[in-house]
């Protein structure tokens, strides 16, 4: 079962860790979704897309996007994880629906932008990739679909980019810190378990992929 | 948290409808709707349907607070868009988009607080098994999401230990202390989780 | 029967298991030893969770580097933070987790989930949040999840910590009285009475094998050295 | 000097603390009890961490409800599980912080961190990453974190739980060996000879106070009834 060097080292499926990871950031998701809301207009400001931006950010895109779809699920079977103890299938529905779907491809713009530009994670890399995808993403969808509702681009825009901008900025900041002291204290593996070209390895190494990464 | 979220329990037809069903039939309902479009016949459709809805609140058991407190925060939106439309000259316009946005919300409440959360992640797990070829495991789907709720209160049982470790040492919990290792705790029990997960045979 | 062959394991460039050979036949049997030393990792290898670098573990005959879920079916493991191991939202469901993949119908599922939930004394929390039970309880239903699948051995990675003295005594008493063989690691020397076998390891080597007493004794005579030569008995840290 | 008059707690509608009043002089002081009769709690209003619903608690004569702040400097905690203490990435970082407020030099806040590393055996890794340390390294780190900031009195929580018997030796050793008061909560007996005082909690009461040897005849006692009665020792279930 010797590995040759020529064999580049992949990550396949999830394991049973990364289900568990997905569903606590899911859970940290709705904890930060919780508690408080900033009702400017009509979208509150709240603490969501810190969430948004922290879970592919120190998870990778796979589990991160993964985690926010979660969370959505939860939502829509009706648990009340929104501001204002909100759930079901109308916050989906209404104005700022475009949001949430914004998320998770927010979410997997981070991820796949911090997997593959960084090696190491670091804050300022970390913030132009939160802005790009926790900004940037979120607000693409996000103000089209407002847009559909108000019957205009701008005064969605406005809503949207005038409104939550400060607010997400700060986010921004606050997650590529918060994700690199995390990668700094305590790494996570990547998802899913180690194979190789070798077909046999790639099932010798299934039951174990948590060993296969030492920390350090 | 609470595990029956939003559900109210009742006996009422809705009640007994299956959950796909209703999903499907609230599918319908808006497609209809946003259809019809600013023909004569959306003009009237769309307040009977938003009116039909609302109908639906008392005759299903779920009274008529329900449906306020949900149209609630779509007011200062419903008064953005009558504004705007109607500065820009379409009142029919106006007055059709705030009623298709009421009717849906309405219709969306209905199924959410007639439908288990249950049902509704059964559901899910179901409409997800079509894409096993994809590699979508459907019974993971169910895993995760159970395990997400499990995981809710550990979230605050994370920010606790580490409030409790900042006392510990004379510091007031100051959030930007208490964040990071709010995240690795979570991580480390995800770990743990993880494992046990593994052990009971379940991955 | 478990038996291990030459068993080395170690994370990254720490060895964490040495050359280790066992079998394991006996009913009830002990392992002690220093922080770090390997019990746990050792414990992790007789059921597949860790598949060891070199050596084989094999579980009624089944390589768990082949053939994990075979092992996993047959060695149950108990962890000492019973938060941790719970997974379902509810008590019940917690039990039900582990029979997902035995075909069973609904109604066999919940006739044997309850007849585990009773035989622990928690039938009537079946419908509870799993997570507000209490220390003791959330113990006694981490074991009940387990041995609902009917693993033929028990590992348990020290399960009376941070229990009152009843608890922990209602928890060694359910243990004594299985069925199943059991493989306990702990740090509570006087849980070993009576045990067949007790395995003292240190520096992830097994370095006594044999009756209770005298592994207790050989595990304090260890211990008394290392304070005389007053080095902490860290052997070697998490990596 | 910490003063209790008549200290009652809930959390929610479940009363985890009722009527509570001691004063707390003597240089060590154990709490023992059945898992969830209320230890932590107490333990937790002691700094202010926790205030009560009704009564009051003085550290040095202040309120820790008007002035939660001074009681915290007085009263430094150590819980069982260590890597839940553990708020910066490096061991030298973590000592550190608690001398943040001190305002102290970076020089002085380094030979500071540093003696108390050396006095707990941490030199050697002060910029190692504090999470992967082994279990008895956690358990002196939390303990030389707390430490640094010379608090007047120790709340330790079950600190040697998971500890082989050569690092709860030392961090027994280490306790009694404190200038400082110490308040002792444990499930291990053997821990408080020599205590100048064991409190003996049930369902939120002081049910015993007084010395070692009665307070643990009288817990044993209670355990036994509990036995008898076969009723599992659970007070109540985490809300
Ligand atoms: N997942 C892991 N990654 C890296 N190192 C690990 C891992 N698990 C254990 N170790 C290290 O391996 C060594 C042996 O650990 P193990 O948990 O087997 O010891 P133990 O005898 O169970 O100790 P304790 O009595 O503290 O439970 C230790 O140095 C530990 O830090
Ligand atoms: N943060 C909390 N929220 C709700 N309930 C709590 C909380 N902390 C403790 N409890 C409950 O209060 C009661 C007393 O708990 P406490 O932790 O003080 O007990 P203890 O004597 O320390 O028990 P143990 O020996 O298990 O540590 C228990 O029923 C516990 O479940
Ligand atoms: O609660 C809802 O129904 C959705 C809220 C959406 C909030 C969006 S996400 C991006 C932007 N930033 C904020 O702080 N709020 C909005
Ligand atoms: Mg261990
Ligand atoms: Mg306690």
């Amino acid at each position: 079962m010797a590995e040759s060097p020529a064999q580049a080292v992949r990550y396949r499926g999830l394991t049973a860790r990364d289900l568990a990871l997905v569903a606590v950031f899911a859970a940290l998701l709705a904890a930060l979704s919780m508690p408080f809301a900033i009702p400017v207009g009509p979208v509150p400001i709240t603490l969501q897309t810190l969430g948004v931006m922290l879970a592919p950010a120190i998870l990778g895109a796979k589990r991160g996007t993964l985690s926010i779809l979660t969370f959505l699920a939860l939502t829509l079977a009706g648990l009340p994880l929104l501001p204002g103890g909100r759930g079901g299938i109308e916050p989906f529905l209404g104005p700022t629906g475009g949001y949430l779907l914004g998320w998770v491809v927010g979410a997997l713009v981070i991820g796949l932008l911090t997997q593959t530009l960084m090696r190491r994670y670091r804050f300022w890399g970390g913030f132009l990739i939160n802005i790009v995808g926790g900004i940037g993403a979120i607000y693409l969808v996000g103000v089209p679909w407002s847009a559909l509702y108000l019957g205009d681009t701008l005064l969605a825009g406005f809503i949207g980019a005038g409104v939550f901008l400060p607010g997400d900025l700060a986010k921004a900041v606050l997650a590529a810190a918060i994700a690199a002291a995390v990668h700094r204290a305590y790494p996570v593996p990547p998802a899913g378990r180690r194979v190789t070209g070798d077909r046999d390895a790639e099932n010798a190494a299934g039951p174990d992929a948590e060993s296969e990464h030492p920390r350090a | 948290m609470n595990v029956l979220g939003l559900f109210v329990p009742g006996r009422s037809v809705l009640h007994r409808l299956p959950a796909g069903a209703k999903l499907l039939g609230l599918l319908a309902l808006v497609t209809v709707l946003v259809v019809l479009d600013d023909h004569r016949a959306g003009l009237v459709a769309t307040p009977a349907a938003a009116l039909a809805c609302l109908a639906a609140y008392p005759a299903s058991g779920l009274g008529l607070r329900r449906p306020l407190r949900l149209l609630l925060p779509l007011l200062p939106f419903l008064a953005v868009i009558a504004l705007f439309q109607t500065l820009t000259g379409d009142p029919r316009a106006a007055f059709r988009v705030c009623l298709l946005l009421v009717a849906a919300v309405l219709a969306a409440g209905l199924v959410t607080f007639t439908t288990r959360v249950s049902a509704m992640l059964d559901l899910f797990e179901r409409l997800a098994r079509p894409l096993a070829p994809l590699g979508v495991r459907p019974d993971r789907v169910a895993l995760v999401l159970a395990l997400t709720v499990r995981s809710v209160p550990m979230v605050a049982a994370a920010w606790q230990e580490s409030r409790d470790a900042c006392a510990a040492r004379g510091l007031p919990a100051w959030p930007h202390l208490t964040v990071v290792p709010v995240i690795v705790g979570m991580i480390r029990t995800a770990e743990a989780m993880g494992e046990a997960m593994t052990a009971r045979g379940v991955d | 029967m478990i038996e291990l062959r030459d068993v080395s394991h170690a994370y990254g460039d720490r060895p964490v298991l040495r050359g280790i050979s066992l079998d394991l036949t006996e009913h009830r049997i002990g392992i002690i030893g220093a922080n770090g030393s390997g019990k746990s990792s050792l414990a992790r290898t007789l059921n597949g969770l860790v598949v060891p670098d070199s050596g084989t573990v094999r579980v009624d005959g089944r390589d768990t580097r082949r053939d994990p879920r075979a092992a996993r079916r047959r060695v149950g493991f108990v962890f000492s933070d019973a938060s941790t191991q719970i997974l379902m939202p509810t008590v019940a469901e917690d039990v039900a987790l582990g029979l997902r993949r035995a075909g069973l119908t609904a109604d066999e599922t919940r006739t044997r989930v309850d007849a585990v939930l009773d035989r622990h004394g928690l039938l009537d929390h079946r419908d509870h949040p799993a997570h507000l039970l209490s220390g003791g309880q959330k113990q006694m239903l981490a074991l009940a999840s387990v041995l609902v699948t009917k693993p033929d051995v028990l590992v348990c990675d020290e399960p009376t910590t941070l229990l009152d003295m009843h608890n922990a005594r209602v928890i060694e008493r359910t243990l004594r009285s299985l069925p199943q063989r059991l493989v306990l690691l702990t740090h509570q020397l006087d849980m070993l009475q009576g045990f067949d076998r007790v395995l003292v390891m240190d520096g992830g080597r097994v370095v006594f094998d044999g009756a209770p007493d005298e592994a207790t004794a050989h595990y304090t005579a260890l211990m008394d050295a290392r304070a005389a030569s007053m080095e902490p008995s860290n052997q070697g840290e998490r990596a």
